[in-house]
């Protein structure tokens, strides 16, 4: 069905679809429209769920994993300071292997005080055992939705599942979504039902204690099952084109990346804005291409590999910042370039911008590639400096929006 | 150790599981004089690990968990408990 | 009121390395008696998950439910939500926390569960200190009490605050059923579980259970020493029930030095006398 | 593709206006359409603002409207405090609810300028001044972009069904009114001035 | 004052030689001893500082907050489910630029529950704005506390320093420390009076909230100023050496890296056993080397390049591990050689262990280096594979406990 | 008492950027006319903090500390102690905080500061839901009260758990002086504000303030609703002192309905009759 | 914007900064007719941007922060405000 | 290096024993020292394990202790649950608190065995059986690693004023008895069997 919805609705959809049996969230700018349109479903008779009003976002991730140890499919969402304040609860929650789903719609984080876009929030969690999927439009926000339950289930996987979507400008942007059938959906998502629940009959003991000689194979398994969902969550796309016709790539979506000389690499919304920008530079000539990353843990090593290795120049836009050292992105995208095997060893440029809500224009993203694309020129030319020497430390700032790292 | 099986679906695992007893913790021994009690099971209700068993006419103490608190020898009302020095004399050390 | 000789007699939990004479896992364990295999322990961060689910030794026969330690009632709202879903009404959900688990880090998650009224038992097991991590003071430490926090010294004479008053402060949630109770007096402790159990919606019950090497005494003396604190009047038995407050009344009380000689952590009260 | 600003305060439904307008666009016109608000909380009586992209391919482009083709401004005393003309795009349309024209001084060249008395139209037919669904029906009706029932079944679709009927005639009024455009006050007009 | 201390003790005693104020904090093993102790010297007199008994550590981290806004030295500690417990905070502090010291005795996050030292939960936090300094003896940890409070209050800087030392390892263990006097500490570090106090006669906000236009500027500064630590912490060492005696090379702290081949790069205590492991393999005429990072952020690229640009083979140990990716020291330091003005690009060899308190013996660093030098062997014959394609994709597991990935 | 004649006249706090006749903003800038420049306010995320510390528009003429949502009273302690330290003596610190910032995510911050018996004034303006998000349900929204997650439908009716009573549970916590006051009442309300600055140690004050937008109602109302909620017995003025709790009593109770007729948020309990 | 010196503190500023008033949020006025008033000091109390002053014998209004809620008018016990459509007929627009 | 494990049960005192040896050597007889516990918690009762360092340069390896040179045992029950000669390097050293030999069977060839009645000894002096220091001033007579004065300084500086003095005369008693070597049950005596 064709409908207008902005990236909270889209999100709410897939968890009525996805028949979601206990939902437990607390509200914040700009998550809160995800559940109050659930809770308004749930009110009108078309969802079948129990909304648990908790008194805070820790208490949410808490009231979902006790929800999910007993066999209940489960959704909460939240954003920035709520998602910080779940902390404790996200690695708990993925060390458990429960497989909840959970929207985030990025806000950078306080001090300042800010409501706006960026993805500090969700990166700062990077290590928290959970998949990160990170959306670029609406319809994108809701069929991720519904694939996040799929691979989160997954019994090599077994592993929670956040979907990111920008705020504001996907959560509050609406657009033309195709929202699929019920019927269709419950054949791609049946109901959950994991081997391990609640059950007298069966006691378990959830999230035992484990001392150094038996706490690093939980650990190592769990890595290993978050390095297999990799191919899973390739899978479970494919499976989903499959039925529904549309695909994000799986972990990456490259464009127009083939024969680039210089790769723009970045996560969410902004893709669509980077999109218009390469089709201008393609037009006009230039070697361009746009990395979208979807999947940020996993990390798909090799997949970047084999799209960045002939590049010249790999820009990348974070929006976060490690404070101390450079944008996320820029760091874990050189990791994975670095070593003998990555032929040609591009060059790695970082810009930090779009910092709590900082608008990333089109003639921003132009700016980047023209910046890389005259770098590529000298380089062509055996001259230097390059864009840059490839990390903060030569960071001076070049400006206070959107800087070079 | 745990399987691989076991180890990937999480810490989550069947219970109870005991990997010892906890009788070895012992310093001193409830010694249980059979014919002094009245089965008025305060030393059931009050150990802490469950180490009596009702019965018929008199509770029976297995020893198996009994760290020797000295809880039980204390509730007694009838004195039936009394506590002695586990290994004393390294009478343990010695017998086996 | 709950008959003794009628409980069931298997042990739901045994085998924990509590240390000798623990109060806290006798608490647990006789309320288990009442409470029967059809139940669903949530529990937190405390010395009760140190010594029962710490592989390679996990001591219970009931489904058990690890939580964060803020998280006690929060992860409770959850499972009885869950429970309710997959239609298994007969199971009964009983969160057990320490008293720092509940009256301090776990207070807000428990107050947001009372709140909601679902229908669990949250039973404190109150030892008066942070034990598990080596007796640190709490919000339910009593004025006076010497911990690893609240040294003696030249400024510094124990717990300089009131305990904090749990059971007024769940009263005030207006909770269907309230209840101090001691392992001292396991009957009225006993027949209160049960109560809460046949409560519709939240019930509380906070348990006095002493601790061997926290307050400091020989761990024999364990339940003597829950007896002694309700007859020297240090620990109310009571019960919230339809919106009434009653407290039993202790007859001839005893003198509160019985009590507090037996334990180190008021030995700096009784010297400076 | 083309951009559309709407000014109006807090409680006014400016969001709401901008959200019919792409929807009746994207599902009841066919054209791609994409809303959104000025993006934080908006307190009652401060100035807001929202957005409308058409365009007739996927609208990729997600950042702020700098250079709208058309503005709406839903209350005219926003006139005074904002800048509503900002980076207005080079014979922009600019639709004011108003039942006078507005002095000269600071209408930048190039600029056509609309005007509806959306809120006696609303008084009038909705019997309160909420002045929203008269304007979105005016854009359509001065625009072209949209056909009336393009408008009146997104708002079926967006309002509750209580307020939909009511607001859907008050936009087509309005809808009717531009398409008159006799240039009264009181009326959708189009300005006689040259500018 | 030569003592023996254990590493606790020995924070415990630079709060009180710094003279902090207030001091709030929540129990936490093997944290707790840390504040027992300075509660013990506050009963007893010898520290006048207000001790706030707080129910949480995130109360326990904004109590300090409040107390660091008024003008006075702060200390607080924590350890892992406390210190993500507090995550929330950590954002709001640094942002705020408010100058606390914080120890954190590092140990492994649930689930499962562990109490035992890993780096997870300090490195899980190292996006919040923190200086992290991880030590390596007890005398370090106390000195490191001093250096700590001064490069936090610096000017420059004003952000807050986490002193971290491994859980037990370091917390419990007793050792030779020399105590300063207290006059010389006091040379060292004067009172803290910052500009901005609570003052009703000159009212400041606290905290304000900035919109999109304002937010990126100052997270910009932020960042600056952490990147302009890097020196600040390198002045202070400089001058605590000056007036104690003792250094600890500022921001990283090499070991015979002088013309090795294969240097071993890692945090915290583990570098005292891996040093005894050097000493082996040097006199075995094997060049070797160790590079402990004492400072993780600021992360010093500049430093890291410097002495591991010659090298053939780096390998990376991490008591850490980012699921989805790999060790994020690993990840951080590949970064730090990626890029084409790196000579040589050496081939770095992630290795994870010592999770959750897993012992880390010699016999397992010597194999580490000993895998190492045979890939420097191969890589000398021009033969491959090398010890890792150098990420978690090639990142079959290895072994459970220490796992190259 | 408080005189109003004598009430200071220049304004702490101005130029906010709250709603049209918000009664959180009113209630606070009452309450600054009695706590007078010598304050220090610490606030979380909430309308308040939104619309009076966001740059370019600061409206505090006293210092204003703000802190994370759940952190409002923790943070408190720490301002009193650093301002102990500092020898400033003369200095009150005031929590300001919404209903949300009270009696859900902030109650256990609050309950620690109580406890810990540090000398402060805690004011919780209660509009009854989360307004800064919203219009979220909150622990303080009435039972029956349509919130953004409290909707109406066929299987809704409305928020259905009754109020968290705030002032028992302070109460519970044997806090020096608490009470509970009407913006619509302002000489009972500064009265009490003024007490609560009197006191040595904890104080707790929890005003309603009616939101326009919030409970969907003309601006003008703000006041007249807020008489009406006490006049009605929705909303009991009381107070806790020495230990007492006492109820201002309403003479002559006015019909429920006419509270709620005026207000959007209960419209389907009237629509439903 | 703030200065770089400004920014590198943190986000802590002096504080009142207004960045504007808030009388333009207003669409209705209210007008005080002083002659009524009698001092009562209802407006006062119960203005929530506090636009109104104490004066000897009656209050005054300054309308830089009303919002034009209405509070004022509703309140005063003597009829001495009424509110008016701010700008009514576009007049601010003509006027200026 | 040399490296010592002591065991004994939770609340028996073997932490404070592993560390009054390491600050006697450390402070007071001139060696370099590290001390540690078995990580963990221990309960009451429940077996534990602490570790002393000496040596005569800075001991910088972090890792456990394998292959103690010594072992002290508090309490002989342990011999029964735990595998107290675990690791013991050859030639090792182990001291037992004990008033009578243990039986053979599970000591490892090689090993040198010394016993003291610490109990006994505690008893009469302390007046409670509180056996560590006994064992600490036994294990500095056996090894002769220290001098009597490192051990009774060393109980000064850790333990309360209360309890110091007595402790460190049971302490110096117990080395006065290691030096004696009887070999008579009740004393600190060298195992005669060829083992
Ligand atoms: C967020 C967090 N902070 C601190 C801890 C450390 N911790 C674990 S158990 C415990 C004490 C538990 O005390 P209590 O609840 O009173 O139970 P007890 O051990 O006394 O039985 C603490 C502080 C933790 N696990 N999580
Ligand atoms: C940890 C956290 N969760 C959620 C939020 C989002 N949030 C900001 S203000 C607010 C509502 C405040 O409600 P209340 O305290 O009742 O004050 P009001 O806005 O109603 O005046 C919420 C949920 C946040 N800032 N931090
Ligand atoms: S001594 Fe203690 S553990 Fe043993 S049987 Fe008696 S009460 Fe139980
Ligand atoms: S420390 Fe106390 S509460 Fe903990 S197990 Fe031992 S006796 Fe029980
Ligand atoms: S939403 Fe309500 S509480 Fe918030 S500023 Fe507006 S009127 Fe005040
Ligand atoms: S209308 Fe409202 S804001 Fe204006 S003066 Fe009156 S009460 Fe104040």
């Amino acid at each position: 069905m064709r409908a207008y919805l902005n990236g909270n609705e889209a999100v709410a959809t897939a968890v009525r679809l996805a028949r979601a049996e206990v939902v437990a969230a607390y509200p914040i700018t700009p998550q809160s429209t995800i559940v109050e349109k659930i809770a308004e479903y749930i009110a009108d008779g078309s969802m079948a769920a129990d909304y648990i009003r908790v008194e805070s976002e820790h208490a949410a991730l808490a009231a979902c994993y006790g929800a999910a140890v007993t066999g209940t499919r489960v959704f909460t969402a939240t954003s920035s300071q709520g998602l910080a304040y779940m902390f404790e609860m996200l690695h708990y929650v993925s060390g458990c292997r429960v497989p909840l789903v959970m929207a985030v719609t990025n806000r950078g984080l306080a001090a300042p005080w800010t409501i706006w876009a960026d993805h500090q929030d969700a990166i700062a969690c990077r290590d928290t055992g959970w998949i990160q999927l990170y959306v670029e439009t609406a319809q994108e926000a809701l069929d991720t939705c519904l694939q996040a339950y799929k691979i989160a289930a997954h019994p090599e996987v077994l592993t929670p599942v956040m979907v990111c979507l920008d705020g504001y400008v996907l959560s509050h942007t609406e657009e033309i979504v195709d929202v699929p059938d019920q019927e269709a959906v419950d054949v791609f998502l049946p109901p959950y039902r994991p081997e391990y629940a609640v059950d007298p009959a069966r006691p378990i003991v959830f999230g035992i204690g484990a001392g150094p000689e038996l706490y690093p194979a939980f650990k190592h398994y769990q890595h290993q099952a978050m390095l297999r969902a990799r191919e899973i969550i390739e899978d479970v796309d494919r499976e989903f084109a499959a039925l529904f016709g549309r695909s994000y790539g799986g972990l990456v979506d490259p464009y127009y990346c083939d024969g680039a000389e210089v790769v723009l690499v970045l996560m969410g919304a902004t893709a669509g804005t980077a999109r218009e920008v390469v089709d201008d530079l393609r037009r006009r000539g230039e070697q361009v291409g746009l990395l979208r990353l979807r999947s940020f843990r996993p990390f798909p090593v090799a997949a970047l590999r084999s799209v960045l290795a002939g590049t010249k120049v790999v820009a990348v836009l974070d929006r976060d910042c490690s404070f101390g050292y450079e944008g996320v992105l820029a760091t874990e995208i050189k990791a994975a370039l670095q070593g003998a095997n990555v032929p040609g060893t591009p060059e790695v440029a970082g810009f930090t911008g779009g910092l709590g809500g900082s608008d990333i224009r089109p003639e921003d993203l132009a700016g980047i590639f023209r910046r890389c694309l005259e770098a590529v020129r000298r380089r062509d030319r055996g001259e230097s400096p390059a864009v840059s020497g490839g990390c903060s430390e030569n960071g001076k700032a070049e400006g206070i929006n959107l800087w070079l790292s | 150790m745990l399987k691989e099986d076991e180890l990937k679906k999480g810490p989550n695992l069947y219970t109870p599981f005991l990997g010892t007893t906890t009788g070895s913790w012992r310093l001193l021994r409830p010694v249980l004089d059979r014919a002094r009690c009245n089965n008025c099971l305060a030393c059931w209700l009050f150990c802490p690990e469950g180490c009596f068993e009702r019965e018929e006419r008199a509770v029976t103490l297995n020893l198996d968990f009994c760290k020797g608190c000295g809880i039980c020898v204390a509730e007694c009302p009838r004195q039936a408990l009394a506590l002695v020095e586990e290994g004393s004399d390294d009478a343990r050390l010695l017998e086996r | 009121m709950v008959k003794l000789k009628e409980l069931p007699g298997n042990e739901l939990v045994q085998g924990s390395y509590a240390c000798a004479g623990c109060g806290g896992i006798l608490a647990v364990r006789m309320a288990l008696k009442v409470l029967g295999p059809e139940t669903v322990i949530v529990t937190t961060p405390s010395c009760l998950l140190g010594v029962t689910t710490f592989y390679p030794q996990l001591a219970f026969k009931v489904p058990c439910v690890n939580v964060t330690f803020p998280s006690t009632a929060a992860a409770i709202s959850g499972v009885v939500a869950g429970l309710r879903r997959r239609g298994k009404s007969g199971v009964k959900v009983v969160g057990l926390a320490g008293d720092g688990g509940t009256v301090d880090i776990g207070l807000q998650a428990l107050s947001g569960a009372i709140e909601r009224g679902d229908n669990f038992i949250f039973i404190c097991y109150d030892n008066e200190a942070y034990m598990n991590t080596g007796v640190q003071r709490s919000g339910s430490t009593p004025p006076g009490a010497r911990t690893t926090t609240t040294p003696v010294g030249r400024a510094g004479r124990g717990e300089d605050r009131p305990k904090k008053d749990m059971l007024a402060i769940v009263a005030a949630h207006n909770i269907p059923y309230a209840a101090t109770a001691s392992i001292g007096y396991p009957q009225d402790y006993l027949t209160k579980v049960q109560k809460a159990m046949e409560t519709e919606g939240p019930a509380y019950v906070q348990v006095l259970a002493p601790c061997p090497p926290g307050w400091g005494y020989s761990s024999h003396l364990t339940v003597k020493l829950a007896r002694l604190a309700v007859q020297t009047g240090q620990w109310p038995l009571a019960e919230y029930e339809g919106g009434r407050l009653t407290v039993k009344e202790v007859a001839n009380p005893r003198p509160l030095n019985e009590y507090l000689a037996l334990q180190a952590r008021f030995a700096h009260l009784l010297a400076s006398k | 593709m083309l951009q559309i600003r709407w000014h109006g305060r807090g409680g006014q439904g400016a969001v709401t206006a901008a959200r019919i307008f792409g929807l009746a666009a994207a599902l009841y016109a066919g054209w791609y359409a994409q809303s959104f608000p000025s993006f934080g909380t908006e307190r009652r009586g401060a100035p807001v603002t929202a957005f409308t992209r058409l365009d007739d391919r996927p609208i990729r482009d997600r950042s702020q409207i700098y250079n709208p083709d058309y503005i709406v401004v839903l209350d005219a005393t926003l006139l005074e405090t904002t800048d509503v003309f900002a980076g207005l795009a080079p014979g922009g349309i600019v639709l004011i609810n108003s039942s006078r024209e507005v002095a000269g001084g600071r209408i930048p060249a190039g600029v056509r300028l609309h005007y509806l008395d959306a809120t006696h139209l609303a008084r009038e037919v909705l019997e309160v001044p909420i002045v929203n669904t008269a304007m979105v029906g005016a854009l359509a009706g001065v625009s072209g972009l949209l056909p009336a029932e393009a408008v009146t079944r997104a708002i079926a679709d967006v309002l509750p069904e209580g307020l939909a009927d009511k607001n859907a005639a008050v936009a087509r009024r309005a809808y009717e009114l531009a398409g008159e455009g006799t240039g009264k006050p009181g009326a959708a007009y189009h300005d006689s001035r040259p500018v």
